[in-house]
């Protein structure tokens, strides 16, 4: 009898910390993106699991299984190397992301952490220099170059930064966040890419 | 010559030209009764206490270096007795009581302050633990106080009380803890060893053990063999070194603590002050300067010397606790290297090897433990049963489950 | 201090966390004796040189690795992953 | 404007803009200088000679140098808030408004009444304080030290919060090149050209070092051309970054290098966003020290009055900021540098009266000069005292037959040879290494990775610094994998004479001779410690605190070392070495800090559900990382006991849902997941069956009880774990160890899906009633389809996957429901839309705290890593038919001791009177004393239900003593209660409520 017909709707992680809008001096140094309602789930494989779970998922997006710290993108899907037989598979929308899950179940340890993760895309002309004022990992092109993810921690918060294809403004870097740390990391990077001026904007699905 | 006032006028019209070696710089007998390695303080501390409470004078501390050149020159200065368990609060009181009529009995001014030690709390959790702490020290016989915010605000209103990520919520006080002139208490206590015909052997390090079936019969040096009836181990960091001459594996692990001291300043803070919601401690020195430390840097090393992460760590608890401080400079930053034990407590007993007595495991607490680990030390060494407030510091505790562990770390040094 | 983490690289030892010497094995299973346990879970060799001791990338992959240091310089001579370093046991 | 109102300005010349004129107050004194100034420049264009009062025996002090290496003019910088004590004038840059002040003199720096210590002087020698002020011993306290330490101190610290903001970086390079001289920029060429990327720090606003304070040629031309070509190639490197102001102060390992930038230190107060100053943890593959060298005085009586200054300083404010120091000038020099100042002092318009040089062959060049600029040359001479109460008036000369004769000036260039700056180079506690050749320390074993060159590395000359910089920028990238085409021809530098014979000290002087300026350690203090024994180094040192100040003894260590020397009869080297420690100089603690204070000074945590408890009025309290709600007051509930207790009375009647998302959650997977859990939990797993929860218990590898919670079986190789608030991380770290490090060949998969769900508690005889309402309609769970340990997948809200576990910590019926963290704040609505016909209420951790004790179920109290499973009264769950972490160690004699302090519950004998945690348990009739000390109270809660307060407590021997009847006492609260002893389950011992 649950139809006392509340309407559940999902809160999006950066609901309450951020919002389209600007801060900081007026030059638009570091541009935000927020990514709501992305399907995120972690894969961790068995060795003898691996091969399978690799044919499958070129099969279903076309993504081949990086064995070292790098992303590799479709239209629609992204996926991370986590960690030494662990992946996180991001889909753009999780609509219909479930379905991806159960069919991969059989091929690894699944865990859906669609809500768990906070999601960030940086670019802009300073979004390095803002980004040195707390990630510990050289991003230096020839360090750092398109799809080279890293997971480190930036002020005291563990999170896990992929350099995406570059944008009009050079380097965009998509950094994701435990959701119950989101306001406290919101914090650092406000004040660090308040000197250069930062443009948000929402995206959702 | 003694040290007075008077003294001090006198050679003053003499221009200071009559004032001798404070310790004569001793050259090695062939043997001793007892022989004390380290020069540091406990180890001086050891061979005075032999000679004022036990009449054994002939005793000779040999030192690698310096006198002092270890960690009882590199460390933040406090002393409290502001122990938790059954095991500790006795020793760490006798250490306390001796720190009070030091000065006198050694006849040298090691500045000891007693201007209280303040450990904040931040949590109702914490308050409890603290109370439970403050009330064992109270059934010890120990002063305790349980202060809340507004008290603790009162003593140091500079302190964070507003935006804190982890607000002040009170303390507990020992008024009787406070800060000593780490260096005069290893010059103070050569000093009155040497007058009580101690030699005192700088420069001259232990190259080995001479153990015959299961007894020692004296040590090689860099500067020859020195024979002795009883050798006693007091070399902190270096233990498992020393103990390994002697193929004894030690339950201690040697690590690095840094300590810093900002620029001098006016009178700013007249205690000392522990936060309780990271790994800072505070207070100022009759100079001036902010003597300032945190948590050890979490690795073995005997280098001497740490690291940037547990620098900012030190730092961020500064300003956290007291955001006045941001002007403030750090002038300088050093490391000494820890023994620390499986179960943050002190060892104090013989070891397998007949005549070869063991005092290590000091963590971070060593410096204000020097006069009663001296004390019992020496008790242990010239009675061959452990001192009644020493008794719980035995090598084999971790093996019968006797652990001291005041924090209930476990077994894993770098939590203690 | 720096470690080259297998897995991720060159990172800074902020991002790692200290457990202790690699040496001691776990007597497993229940033949296991109180007194080689008592020597697993206490004793320390704690030499002052060359120390391979165990650290968790807590910050970054969460891989548990075997780091060949010298106590006295903090010089690394060796990182391993727990499968390079077993392999390395055994040969 | 004119220079006219700065009477010692040059009217050419510098590095300063005389169109930009800058105001600024000294001692409340109004004064002009020039943008490019520095405070200590413009104070000596304006003519002020005297800034500041010495440590102990507060004598009149000035400007001795020109650079960090400032023992003499520290002042205190800005006011109020912002206000910095100890600040060096001579790096201050000037800016507009600057407020300085003098430093420990009282009432005012010409008058300091403390100066009758100099009248003491005798008395107060080194160490003089060990050997008096112990009678009586109470006195210390109450009144010596607070004599010391009012004295003692110099500047005073603002004691207000710091109104700047401060951040942290991260930088990596290929080539860390530490001074911008011309070595450092030579370095930076090479490397740079060869496509490595390079990092130049300088600690000075503008980058050149010496080449900015001297009359130089580089290849024919003014080195300042060359200067501004290469300043102009760095800059067109892309890989290459300068960074003025930058000061590295640190050298850790494997190449990390502590830097400080001072942002925003040159201006009034930083512009909005902008940091004050910035730390930066910069690592590098190679590094190469450029960092120059520090000019030496000499040790005579008088040495410290104001007016005595380094020559190569004389130089500086001559050539870099057209300033004349004196206009009656002495030069007293050990060699032939000393002799370019009075050449430099001559053409800037000052006048040269004497050179004192204690050579007695001169070059004739060197006299040729001294003709040409009309100064008397006096040869094998010495300077044996300085002269004048608030500043120099004159000097007395002695010749090598003992002849002294005074000769008026204003001041006094010393010239003595130059230390290099090696500091970094000793960081890691190697030593420098004695050059006989040049009388300097240079750098010995260097850390790995650095390199050192020019001055900084004992090679003095322009030529030298040049062709070092180049030869170890090319190695340095090329090291680190950029090589260079040939090596570059080394620029044509105009020739610099270098002959020197230093002096340490001039005896025979009547009055104090000083080593140590900032810290007045003097001659005579350096020869006591000789006769008591303070011979090695650093009993030297400790014992009369040479080289202890602010300037970490730039000045003074050597000259301390060869008086030492003397004393001992052993050469400089055979009597020590003194090793730096960092920071090269001092560093504001806010700048190492960053943005890591107030709030930000640790992540707070919140619960996908925080914006709801918000809404409903909760008050939050710091439980660890998170932030979590304590209670839910409402309007006219004037303390946290009424809202509390209302909250327990709902739940214990009706109904009361309550946020648990922050427990640790661990999804684990594998065939042999079930043998994980049974070895890392000390009771069993094997046996529950999927779609089950059961409480688990883990011990660590020493016996002692590390973490509770309870561990479900979504299906057969499929768990989640719970853990607690406290513990998640910790036991996540703890699993990966055993996983990986303990029994690789099981396989088992561990994810951390604590973010992942929100997770609330509903409890209460009408929680099913509730959650019927809220899960959705097909699936059953009534008791018999859904009974107590059920944990089972369902859906909410039509569709959306949410667990279910029948589990209770209250002990009422009820249910833990997890929905994916976006639902969090939609589920707790729904389940209040739901719960409102049955009085449904919020509540907190204090009520769910109140709950549990009443339950006496364990939590972090009582989870202190101090008690075993026994001790918890959980000693039946430790299996005996399986091997697990800490399975041997928790049968050590001690740990199961029949006396052991065991839980127990309390109720006061008095039901009005009220407990509390931490106090301890005596015997009645017993005296309060640690001997009688049976245990302590862990918990305590006033239980609505029974309407009194009670406790659990670990008792000695507990157990078997239920009845009887102790006192909790609480000295630290004046507390002392008569309690009795009972059972820690205070409310349903028979469990009935749980499977309603």
């Amino acid at each position: 009898m649950a139809e006392i017909g509340m309407a559940w709707t999902a809160r999006g992680a950066w609901t309450g910390i951020a919002a389209a809008g600007a801060f900081g001096t007026p030059h638009d140094g570091v541009r935000v993106q927020l990514r709501e309602g992305l399907g995120i789930a972690s894969l961790i494989a068995g060795q003898e699991q691996e091969p399978a779970l690799e044919r499958a998922l070129d099969s279903r997006y076309g993504l081949s299984l990086p064995r070292g710290p790098s992303a590799v993108s479709s239209a629609s899907h992204t996926l991370l190397w986590s960690g030494p037989g662990q992946w996180l598979l991001l889909a753009a929308s999780s609509a219909g992301f479930a379905e991806d899950c159960a069919g991969l179940a059989g091929l690894a340890a699944v865990a859906e952490q669609s809500d768990g993760r906070a999601v960030l895309s940086l670019s802009g002309a300073m979004v390095r220099q803002t980004l040195a004022k707390g990630c510990m990992v050289d991003l230096h092109p020839r360090a750092f170059p398109v799809g080279t993810t890293a997971l480190t921690s930036i002020a005291y918060v563990n999170i896990q930064l992929w350099r995406a294809e570059d944008g009009p403004e050079g380097a965009v870097y998509e950094i994701m966040v435990p959701r119950s740390m989101a306001g406290s990391f919101w914090s650092w990077f406000s004040a660090s890419a308040a000197e250069f001026g930062c443009a948000i904007t929402v995206s959702r699905d | 010559m003694r040290y007075s006032i008077f003294s001090l006028a006198a050679q003053t019209l003499k221009g200071h030209r009559g004032w001798t070696p404070a310790w004569r710089d001793a050259a090695p007998k062939p043997a001793y009764d007892v022989l004390v390695i380290g020069g540091g303080g406990h180890g001086l501390a050891t061979a005075y206490y032999l000679a004022s409470q036990h009449g054994i004078t002939n005793v000779a501390v040999i030192e690698k270096g310096y006198i002092g050149s270890g960690n009882v020159g590199r460390n933040t200065t406090i002393i409290r007795s502001n122990y938790l368990l059954p095991g500790n609060t006795p020793f760490y009181e006798l250490s306390l009581k001796l720190w009070e009529g030091l000065e006198q009995d050694i006849n040298y001014n090691a500045m000891v302050s007693q201007r209280g030690v303040l450990n904040l709390y931040h949590s109702d959790a914490q308050r409890d633990a603290f109370a439970r702490r403050g009330n064992a020290m109270r059934l010890a016989g120990v002063d305790a106080e349980l202060l809340d915010r507004e008290q603790v605000r009162a003593m140091v209103p500079f302190l964070n009380y507003s935006d804190g990520r982890f607000p002040i919520q009170g303390g507990l006080l020992q008024r009787r803890g406070g800060s000593v002139r780490h260096d005069a208490v290893a010059w103070g206590y050569a000093r009155a060893a040497d007058r009580r015909g101690v030699d005192i052997i700088q420069n001259c390090e232990v190259t080995g053990l001479s153990i015959e079936n299961g007894r020692i019969t004296g040590v090689e040096t860099t500067r020859g063999p020195i024979r002795a009836g009883k050798v006693a181990l007091a070399v902190a960091g270096n233990s498992s070194r020393l103990a390994a001459m002697a193929g004894m594996r030690l339950p201690i692990e040697s690590h690095v603590l840094q300590a810093f001291v900002s620029e001098g300043l006016k009178p700013l803070i007249d205690t000392v002050v522990t936060y309780g919601a990271g790994h800072f401690y505070i207070s100022q020195s009759d100079k001036g300067g902010l003597v300032f430390g945190g948590d050890i840097d979490g690795y073995n090393s005997y280098a001497q010397r740490g690291n940037l992460p547990v620098i900012e760590d030190v730092m961020e608890s500064a300003m956290a606790l007291w955001p006045g401080l941001g002007r403030v400079r750090m002038l300088r930053h050093w490391g000494g290297v820890m023994d620390m034990s499986m179960d943050g407590s002190p060892i104090i007993d013989h070891t397998p090897v007949e005549g070869l007595y063991l005092n290590a495991g000091w963590c971070y607490g060593g410096f204000k433990a020097t006069p009663a680990s001296g004390f019992c030390f020496a008790h242990l060494i010239a009675r061959d049963t452990p001192h009644e407030v020493a008794t719980a510091y035995r090598l084999d505790r971790f093996a019968t489950g006797h652990v001291i562990d005041e924090k209930g770390a476990g077994a894993q040094p770098n939590l203690h | 201090m720096r470690i080259a983490c297998p897995h991720c690289g060159s990172r800074d030892v902020q991002e790692f966390a200290y457990l202790g010497d690699a040496a001691p094995r776990r007597p497993d299973g229940m033949e296991a004796t109180a007194a080689a346990m008592v020597d697993y879970v206490h004793q320390r060799d704690n030499p002052a040189g060359s120390h391979r001791e165990l650290w968790y990338h807590a910050a970054g992959c969460h891989a548990w690795l075997v780091v060949t240091r010298d106590t006295r310089t903090h010089a690394i001579d060796a990182v391993e992953t727990m499968a390079q370093a077993r392999a390395g046991a055994s040969a | 404007m004119s220079a006219s109102t700065q009477p010692f300005r040059r009217g050419d010349g510098g590095l300063i803009d005389r169109s930009r004129p800058l105001s600024f107050r000294f001692d409340g004194q109004g004064y002009q200088g020039f943008e490019g100034d520095t405070l200590a420049s413009a104070l000596l264009a304006n003519g002020v000679r005297l800034v500041g009062r010495s440590f102990k025996y507060h004598r009149p002090r000035g400007i001795l140098s020109a650079g960090p290496e400032e023992p003499n003019a520290l002042v205190e910088l800005r006011a109020g808030a912002r206000r910095e004590p100890n600040t060096r004038a001579t790096v201050v840059e000037l800016f507009h408004g600057l407020e300085a002040r003098s430093q420990n003199r009282w009432p005012s720096l010409a008058f300091d009444l403390l100066s009758v210590n100099s009248l003491l002087g005798p008395a107060l020698q080194a160490g003089f304080y060990y050997k008096t002020f112990m009678w009586p011993a109470s006195f210390w306290e109450r009144l010596y030290e607070p004599l010391i330490r009012r004295a003692a101190g110099l500047g005073r610290a603002a004691g207000l919060e710091d109104p700047d903001h401060y951040e942290k970086a991260f930088a990596f390079c290929d080539v860390l090149i530490i001074g911008g001289g011309p070595a450092g920029i030579a370095a930076a060429l090479v490397a740079g050209r060869s496509g490595a990327r390079v990092i130049l720090c300088d600690e000075d606003s503008r980058l050149g070092g010496r080449l900015l304070a001297e009359r130089r040629e580089i290849d024919g031309q003014p080195a300042a051309d060359w200067l501004k070509e290469a300043l102009a190639e760095l800059a067109s490197l892309p890989d290459v970054t300068i960074m003025p102001r930058s000061t590295v102060f640190g050298v850790y390992d494997h190449g990390v290098y502590g830097v400080v930038e001072r942002v925003t230190d040159h201006l009034a107060v930083p512009p909005p966003h902008q940091a004050r100053q910035r730390s930066w943890r910069i690592t590098a593959r190679r590094a190469v020290l450029a960092a120059g060298a520090i000019e030496r005085p000499i040790v005579f009586s008088g040495n410290d009055t104001p007016g005595v200054m380094l020559a190569g300083a004389v130089r500086t404010y001559l050539n870099r900021y057209g300033v004349l120091p004196g206009r009656e000038a002495v030069v007293f020099t050990t060699g032939d540098e000393g002799w370019t100042t009075a050449r430099d002092l001559f053409t800037a318009g000052g006048r040269v009266a004497a050179i004192v040089d204690p050579r007695t062959a001169l070059d004739p060049e060197l006299t040729a000069l001294a003709a040409r600029i009309g100064a008397r040359v006096f040869a094998g001479s010495v300077v044996c005292r300085a002269s004048g109460s608030r500043a120099l008036t004159a000097v007395d000369i002695r010749d090598a037959s003992g002849r002294e004769q005074t000769i008026a000036c204003d001041l006094l260039a010393v010239s003595n040879g130059w230390n290099p700056t090696l500091h970094l180079t000793s960081h890691q506690n190697t030593r420098p290494v004695w050059d006989e050749a040049i009388q300097a320390f240079v750098p010995g074993t260097m850390p790995v990775g650095l390199s050192v060159a020019g001055s900084a590395a004992g090679r003095f000359s322009l030529a030298e610094a040049l062709a070092d910089g180049a030869r170890l920028g090319r190695e340095a990238a090329a090291d680190s994998g950029f090589d260079s085409a040939a090596e570059p021809a080394t620029p044509i530098t105009d020739p610099e004479g270098v002959a020197l014979s230093p002096v340490w000290r001039v005896k025979g002087g009547k009055g104090k001779a000083f080593v140590d300026f900032q810290n007045d350690v003097t001659d005579a203090d350096i020869e006591l410690a000789a006769r008591e024994g303070f011979r090695p180094v650093e009993h030297l040192k400790r014992f009369t605190t040479l080289g202890m100040a602010t300037d970490q003894g730039k000045t003074s260590n050597i000259a301390g070392l060869a008086i030492m020397a003397e004393q001992t009869g052993k050469t400089i080297p055979q009597t020590g070495t003194t090793i730096f420690r960092p920071p090269y100089t001092p560093v504001a603690i806010g700048a190492l800090a960053g943005h890591h204070r107030g709030r930000d000074f640790r992540p707070t945590r919140l619960s996908p559900t925080h914006s709801w408890s918000q809404n409903q009025g909760a008050v939050f309290i710091e439980a660890g990382a998170w932030m979590r709600a304590q209670y839910y007051p409402r309007p006219g509930e004037t303390d946290w006991l009424t809202s509390v207790n209302r909250e327990v009375l709902a739940v214990r009647n009706e109904v009361g849902i309550c946020d648990v998302s922050t427990l640790g959650k661990i999804d684990i997977q594998g065939a042999d997941a079930v043998d994980f859990l049974e070895r890392v939990y000390c009771n069993g797993f094997r046996a529950l069956p999927v779609g089950k929860a059961r409480y688990g218990l883990m011990l660590r590898e020493d016996g002692f009880v590390m973490d509770d919670g309870t561990t479900s079986r979504l299906a057969q190789t499929h768990f989640l774990m719970t853990t607690t608030t406290a513990n998640a991380g910790k036991v996540m770290q703890h699993l990966e160890f055993c996983h990986q490090v303990l029994w690789p060949e099981l396989n088992v998969r561990l994810v951390s899906v604590s973010e992942q769900w929100a997770q609330a508690a509903i409890a209460g005889p009408k929680a099913r009633a509730v959650l019927q309402g809220v899960v959705d309609a097909e699936h059953d769970i009534c008791n018999k389809a859904f009974p107590y340990l059920a944990a089972r997948a369902v859906t909410v809200g039509g569709g959306i996957p949410a667990r279910l576990f029948r589990i209770s910590f209250s002990g009422e019926l009820a249910y833990e429901l997890a929905v994916p963290a976006g639902y969090g704040v939609a589920m707790m609505e729904a389940l209040m839309a739901a719960g409102a016909a049955h009085g449904i209420t919020p509540y907190g951790t204090e009520a769910l705290g109140v709950m549990r004790i009443e339950k006496g179920h364990v939590a972090g109290n009582e989870l202190s890593g101090q008690t075993t499973a026994r001790d918890l009264g959980l000693g039946k769950m430790m299996s005996s038919k399986k091997d697990y972490l800490g399975r041997l160690m928790a049968q050590r004699p001690a740990l199961v001791e029949a006396d052991r302090p065991r839980l127990v519950g309390f109720k006061p004998v008095d039901p009005t009177q009220r407990l509390r945690a931490g106090a301890h348990f005596i015997g009645i009739g017993k005296a309060a004393t640690m001997h009688h000390d049976e245990g302590y109270m862990t918990s305590v809660a006033y239980s609505p239900v029974l309407g009194h307060w009670i406790g659990l407590g670990l008792l000695r021997n507990g157990r078997e003593r239920l009845g009887e009847r102790v006192r909790a006492v609480d000295p630290v609260r004046n507390g002392d209660v008569e309690i009795e002893i009972c059972s820690p389950v205070f409310v349903d011992p028979e469990g009935t409520r749980l499977h309603g």
